[in-house]
């Protein structure tokens, strides 16, 4: 049974199902929605294989399969996960099936909606699975497209302006990267694009650094950190519900993942020497997006940047070289997809009923809404860090491990949870509490039975998370700690704080 | 890496999680079925808890048939589900201990929890979300119940942080009032402050002392494994928790308007339990504190007495009923907090369960009058309510001696204490500035009492005041009752309370002999003063000229702590408006127009450069023949140079 | 073979190819424009046949053939636009045909 | 004075002259006969250099055939359009004339100049053998069958082409054309009788 290519089979099962329903007459909408939620159940059922089969306590690489492409250029089908990816392939899978019943509404171009959609899974669990550069980068351009119809075609009413502006944000940051997977490929010597050929391919520190910073370039855009964020609240704002949500939940998490996998491991001295400015940027980040997610009239706009702030939690926790801080990141990377995305899909909903995203035109839905009131509030919650649900496990171990490291830092880093409970809370209170003004608001219906389900899952793994986080921990731990010993490998990082001994 | 990793620890107590799991079960059937099960609800939720009491109860038994004799500390049961966190020798378990001062607090969360739920069956009969109230106060208890049995610092902060935010729900009960709205997030917000200092404390200690329990923490504290500085800076950032979680100088602020809460909500969170949190949490961590090389335990004496003086005048000048009391617990709490600083932590403990008794009780009483006259707070617009209600107005009675300090009530016997310990101590100033809230509130508390229940019949137009119903009542009778009858839990002399705590918290220092019954005899005659007068004041004839005359005199005082001192002004403007301003600015001008500015400022440029560009694109095809031919000129220019050259 | 040297024919090559440039920069008329190109491979192929000679090999004139066959292809398709264009706008004006631009 | 240069001055001046007189004649119809004669003169200098099927070709193919072709065309479309004098895009003459000039410059200055390095041939001596035995037209074809077997098999697709192409193009546009096209015409009765209908 384990010899069976789950990962591969997964990563293609939503493409394969994408060209079936290019099959479907294009005017049969249900017929598309059932097939599309088919498919990508398929996909989930199958990454599940892949959870059940994934050897806990290892490192290494597993699951993948290996196959020559184009032999000249070294260039091969190369497939494999690691703790890392595991939950992102995972958190891919998951989502998917729920994004689809997000979308069981859209009524305008159905059929190639839901093509690109399921294009996008199969490049988002390409990437996260590739372990040979070109192939990774095939994945990850691949996945930019389909997201930009998204926006473009399914977006709202300044669609075409965000959708440009993530495209191009997001391309050039790529294209810098396909110059330093090219150079590295012709420093290697070896012709081979694969990922652990390529490891330990001894670099000037200046060339690292300048690769690296290639690298960082592209994922630093796509993660976001400050000052390369503004496509984010664009596109999130304008992107269809799904789309929202397949852009925090998962394609964040490609330059998070990215710098995980890439650039650390490729280049560690170079990352090494960085590590301050890439704390401070994420540090930045954190009290930068809270504070202007606290000003936003949007309620996507502000969950937009509120992604910015818990993005910069991430990024400091996987850089700031302890094994803590990096489980938390890569724990936190999970906890952000499940929260961010259901709220993504509450503002949904709430769009849905009417038809806008200004808080100033709610007010008192929790009296007209509560159980929308109330899983809002629970989401928040999650978002805030509030122990006992998923937000705070992660949290609470980039900071400790943060702590460890760099005992200042933790401080500003720390008032960003202050400051996030200020701004979804006071968004919270403008939306679903104070009296009900409006005639639309007063009758707006509560949840529906479509709405639950997709809910439901998000919820229960919110708690899950929150509670018994050991099941992922100890799934990310080996592969993490692989990661932390890279970067620490020498002794370049000051030795500030208390604990500063590292292993 | 340091921390020190610990395996689960055994399995010894029965019950503990089952004094957990009732509210919280009863918090989930409640969250998901209140709505259908109608009136039901408020007997389930009281039951659920009433169940927690008993388990309680059991705990106890099994902790006292602990044969003592290994140690002073043997008396401690714990209970581990499972290992929480763990990365690399880092970890946290979910394990819950008790011991003598977990189960003191058990049985006051769980005692006056359940009595304030019976009360609410009646208080919030006509309530539509009866069932959704039902479910938070559960909620709240199994919360509570958490952060006093968590046997590490972070299990607490899961319960810190959830009554918190059951808080912030029943704060934000009646959200349609965007007053009541505020308040709520206020109180979320204000106590997050406090909880960034005590999760800066938590990094501190899980990495200093390599460990989160107690136990652990406080071992190390003993034995010197936390330096002098670590353990200053470390006690200090959980005190700063303590003062949000208990509302102590400067995160105070937010206490007196949690009373937009319904009643029995402030009675239960913003009186008996959730904000004696903090004195809780230090106490659990009092070797901490003591090992601090910096005297923290004095700032936190000075801090609670500051906070105790000042709130108490600020008291003293409210209208309001809830008010008054919610400013009387913050400085009731300074009190607590004094007791502590002066290293009488089984004493601060005592005097927070009589507290949760007396002030519970009033609080309960005022939600009567309030029941009673359609939800009127303003005591100015009551009077002789005694008469009107007498079950309400003779309980509400005992409440105020209790908290007047007066002989043989519950209140006098902590108050003295706590009096006696800053004595002891060597606090003189300290013991000054206690005696002097002691006056105070003596004064305000009789002020309120008198007012609103003797005198003359003074109720608002078209109200008809009855008493409280038989639910309430049944909560207010036992309470009153408690609140006469609690010193008795640690008559000088038998000192049996401390004496129970003592495994925990040690042994206080305390006055004996002449120098207690002098003590004593003061604080008794500062009460009894105050208490005359407020009767000279508001009862007596001809007291209205006389409170002209002092508020005349005291004119700008008088205005101060009607404006609440000013604080809430100030932290607007000196906090809350540069921090706005700086997100304005942030959004508008650093992202909007440097960020985005710079961004589209690149596209601008593109497009502006194609427009210039695009003006080659005549139309004309001889127009690009000749640059054809433009070009093939420069090439052979080009190349005939250079075969030249 | 002539004792006239090949850069008198080179030059003549490109005198006349300069000419054909000339005339299809300033004339108007497509038909005009298209004989002017006409001269342009008739120059060119002038200084093939001279390559050819100076080179003792027949590959410049066989180069010339080619040029001839795609001339008359160029001119059929060429004529064949003109006419449709024509047929459309009344005009055999280059400059009348220029839509395609901005 | 030789015989050759009596033939390549004459050869010279018609063909120059007549490109020239092409500048200048304004009816098209002479512009068509000034390049008839300017191929004739160039054909007499392809003989001169011993490209005697070439020259054959030149005069057969494309003052023949081809510039029929032309005049056709022109009197197709109306010979009587005489062309305005006025340049309507500014600069366009000036480019033209200036740049024109340099280049002839540059062409006869490498043509003069440049044949000192280029020549590496077997010089024309080659040629002239080649002439006579296998003779010119056999020789073209030897190594038209070839060497240049591939790029001549290519013409023919080319003149294929072509030839579909001018089909396409030139067919009358109409309700029952077999490739109907869509324009912003089509369905209106003006499309057949294009002609008819002023620009």
């Amino acid at each position: 049974m384990s010899d069976f290519p789950f990962l591969d089979v997964a990563i293609f099962v939503p493409l394969g199902g994408a060209v079936l329903i290019g099959l479907i007459p294009k005017d049969r909408h249900d017929v598309i929605r059932w097939a599309s939620l088919f498919v990508t159940l398929a996909a989930f059922a199958v990454t599940l294989g892949v959870l059940v089969n994934f050897e806990t306590s290892s490192a290494d690489f597993q699951l993948g399969s290996q196959a020559e492409w184009i032999k000249d250029w070294g260039i091969s089908y190369s497939t494999g996960i690691d703790g890392i990816s595991l939950f992102m392939v995972m958190l891919t899978s998951f989502l998917m099936p729920l994004c689809v019943l997000v979308s069981w509404r859209i009524e305008t171009r159905v059929k190639p909606y839901f093509i690109f959609l399921l294009a996008l899974e199969t490049g988002m669990l390409g990437v996260f699975s590739a372990l040979d550069m070109f192939l990774f980068y095939l994945f990850w351009e691949a996945s930019l497209v389909p997201m930009y119809f998204l926006i473009g075609m399914w977006g709202y009413q300044n669609r075409l302006y965000a959708a440009m502006k993530f495209f191009l944000f997001t391309l050039v940051g790529s294209l810098l990267m396909l110059v330093a997977i090219l150079f590295l490929y012709f420093a290697a010597g070896d012709p081979s694009f694969g990922y652990r050929e390529l490891l330990g391919t001894p670099l000037a520190l200046d060339t690292q650094r300048l690769l690296f910073l290639a690298f960082f370039a592209s994922f630093a855009v796509k993660v976001p950190l400050v000052p390369l964020h503004t496509w984010l609240p664009d596109a999130h704002t304008e992107a269809p519900t799904a789309g929202s949500v397949m852009l925090a939940a998962v394609l964040l998490k490609m330059g998070a993942y990215g710098l995980i996998r890439f650039g650390i491991p490729l280049f560690p001295d170079a990352a090494r020497e960085l590590v301050p400015v890439i704390m401070g940027l994420a540090i930045v980040g954190i009290i930068y997006g809270a504070l202007v997610a606290a000003m936003q009239k949007d309620l996507k706009r502000l969950i937009a940047y509120s992604s910015v702030a818990h993005l910069g939690f991430v990024v400091l926790g996987i850089f700031v070289g302890s094994l803590q801080g990096m489980s938390g990141g890569i724990l936190q990377m999970v906890n952000h997809g499940l929260s961010t995305g259901a709220l993504f899909m509450l503002v949904g909903m709430l769009y849905d009923r009417r038809h806008t995203r200004q808080i100033a035109d709610f007010g008192g839905l929790g009296k007209s809404a509560p159980i929308i009131a109330g899983l809002f509030l629970f989401v928040a919650l999650s978002s805030i860090g509030l122990p006992g649900l998923n937000g705070f496990v992660g949290e609470f171990l980039i900071l400790v491990g943060t702590y460890v490291r760099y005992s200042w830092w933790v401080v500003p880093a720390t008032f960003g949870v202050v400051l996030a409970a200020i701004y979804l809370l006071w968004a919270y209170q403008r939306v679903f509490q104070g009296p009900l003004t409006s005639e639309p608001n007063r009758t707006m219906p509560d949840i529906n039975v479509r709405e639950v389900i997709m809910l439901a899952p998000l919820l229960a793994l919110i708690v899950f998370i929150g509670v018994y986080p050991k099941p992922f921990l100890d799934r990310i731990n080996p592969s993490a700690e692989k990661v932390v010993r890279q970067l620490n490998d020498s002794s370049v990082i000051p030795q500030e704080g208390l604990a500063g001994e590292v292993p | 890496m340091t921390f020190a990793a610990s395996t689960l620890p055994t399995d010894e107590a029965t019950f503990a999680q089952l004094i957990f799991g009732a509210p919280l079960l009863g918090a989930v059937l409640l969250l998901f079925f209140g709505k259908r099960l109608g009136k039901l609800s408020g007997i389930i939720g009281s039951a659920t808890v009433g169940i927690a009491f008993v388990f309680g109860v059991l705990s106890f038994m099994d902790l006292t048939s602990i044969a003592t004799g290994h140690g002073e500390n043997a008396r401690v049961l714990t209970k581990s589900w499972f290992t929480w966190i763990e990365v690399g020798d880092f970890n946290v378990h979910m394990s819950l201990v008790i011991d003598q001062l977990s189960i003191v607090m058990v049985f006051v969360i769980t005692g006056v929890g359940f009595l304030i739920h019976v009360y609410s069956i009646g208080y919030m009969s006509s309530e539509e979300n009866y069932g959704r109230f039902f479910a938070y106060l559960n909620l709240f208890i199994a919360a509570m119940l958490l952060l006093v049995l968590g046997d590490n610092l972070l299990v607490m902060f899961i319960g810190w942080e959830g009554v918190g935010l059951c808080s912030y729900l029943l704060i934000g009960f009646w959200f349609e009032d965007r007053a009541n709205a505020t308040a709520a997030k206020k109180a979320f917000v204000v106590n997050r402050i406090g909880d960034f200092s005590f999760l800066l404390g938590i990094f501190l200690l899980a990495v200093s002392a390599g460990t989160l329990t107690f136990a652990g923490i406080n071992e190390s504290a003993v034995s010197g494994a936390i330096g002098g500085s670590m353990a200053t800076v470390g006690a200090l950032l959980l005190f700063g928790g303590a003062a949000g979680k208990s509302a102590q100088i400067p995160l105070y602020v937010w206490l007196p308007d949690a009373m937009a809460g319904p009643t029995p909500v402030s009675a239960l969170i913003h009186a008996a339990t959730m904000v004696t949190a903090g004195v809780y949490m230090v106490a659990r961590t009092f070797p901490l504190f003591e090992a601090a090389s910096f005297d923290v335990l004095l700032l936190v004496a000075w801090v609670g007495g500051a906070t105790a003086v000042i709130t108490a005048i600020v008291a003293a000048a409210e209208y309001d009923i809830k008010k008054i009391l919610a400013y009387s617990t913050i400085s009731q709490l300074g009190y607590m907090f004094l007791a502590l600083g002066v290293g009488a932590y089984s004493i601060a403990i005592f005097h927070l369960v009589t507290h949760a008794f007396f002030k519970a009780l009033m609080f309960l009483g005022s939600g009567s009058v309030m029941h009673a006259l359609d939800g009127e707070t303003d005591v100015r617009r009551m009077g002789g309510l005694r008469k009107v209600m007498p079950i309400t107005g003779w309980t509400f009675m005992m409440g105020w001696l209790a908290i007047c300090g007066i002989v043989p009530f519950s209140g006098f016997f902590s108050k003295d204490a706590i009096l006696a310990g800053a004595w002891a101590d060597g606090q003189y100033v300290l013991w000054g500035l206690g005696v002097a809230t002691a006056a105070l509130t003596a004064f305000y508390m009789s002020r309120l009492y008198l007012r609103v229940f003797e005198g003359g019949v003074v109720m608002p137009e078209g109200t008809h005041a009855h008493d409280a119903p038989p639910t309430m009542a049944a909560a207010l009778i036992p309470l009153g009752i408690l609140s006469l009858a609690a010193g008795a839990l640690n008559f000088p002399g038998g000192l049996t309370f401390e004496h129970f705590l003592e495994p925990v918290l040690g042994e206080p220092e305390v006055a004996h002999g002449l120098t207690a019954w002098l003590l004593g005899g003061a604080a008794t005659v500062v009460a009894v003063g105050g208490i005359a007068v407020a009767w000279a004041l508001y009862l007596r004839a001809g007291g209205l000229q006389v409170r002209d005359r002092t508020e005349r005199m005291l004119g700008p005082a008088v205005r101060a702590a009607r404006n609440k001192l000013y604080v809430d002004r100030t932290y607007e403007t000196l906090i809350l408006q540069p921090g706005r301003d700086l997100a304005v600015f942030c959004t508008e001008v650093v992202d909007r127009k440097i960020i985005d500015g710079a961004v589209n400022g690149t596209g601008k440029l593109v497009a502006g450069s194609s427009e210039l560009l695009r003006r080659l694109q005549t139309g004309y095809v001889r127009n690009y023949a000749a640059a054809f031919l433009v070009g093939v000129v420069v090439v052979f220019s080009i190349l005939i140079v250079r075969v030249a050259a | 073979m002539t004792s006239v040297s090949p850069e008198y024919f080179l030059a003549l090559a490109g005198l006349m190819f300069t000419i054909g440039v000339v005339g299809a920069l300033t004339r108007r008329n497509a038909i005009v424009i298209f004989m002017f190109i006409e001269l342009m491979l008739n120059a060119v192929n002038l200084a093939f046949v001279t390559f050819s000679r100076m080179h003792g090999t027949v590959d410049g004139q066989v180069v010339v053939f080619f040029v001839l066959v795609v001339a008359a292809a160029e001119v059929v398709v060429g004529l064949a636009i003109i006419i449709s264009i024509f047929r459309r706008r009344r005009s055999a004006n280059v400059d009348d045909v220029n839509l395609l631009k901005w | 004075m030789n015989i050759e240069v009596v033939v390549f001055g004459v050869s010279f001046v018609v063909a120059l002259g007549s490109s020239i007189a092409m500048l200048f004649a304004k009816n098209a119809v002479h512009v068509a006969l000034f390049l008839v004669a300017a191929q004739v003169a160039l054909a007499l200098t392809f003989l001169l250099q011993g490209a005697y099927f070439i020259a054959a070709v030149q005069i057969i193919v494309y003052a023949g055939a081809i510039m029929v072709l032309f005049l056709f065309v022109v009197m197709l479309l109306g010979v009587d359009r005489r062309e305005a004098l006025i340049e309507p895009l500014s600069g366009q003459r000036t480019i033209a004339v200036g740049l024109g000039a340099l280049l002839a410059a540059e062409i006869v200055y490498v043509a003069v100049k440049g044949t000192e390095f280029v020549i590496g041939g077997r010089g024309e001596d080659a040629l002239v053998t080649i002439n006579e035995d296998p003779g010119n037209v056999k020789a073209l074809a030897r190594a038209l069958f070839s060497d240049y077997l591939l790029p001549f098999e290519a013409t023919s697709v080319l003149l294929v082409v072509a030839i579909v192409g001018v089909m396409v193009l030139a067919r009358r546009m109409g309700h029952e054309g077999f490739l109907r096209e869509t324009t912003e015409d089509e369905g209106s009765e003006g499309a057949e009788t294009d002609a008819e209908v002023p620009a």
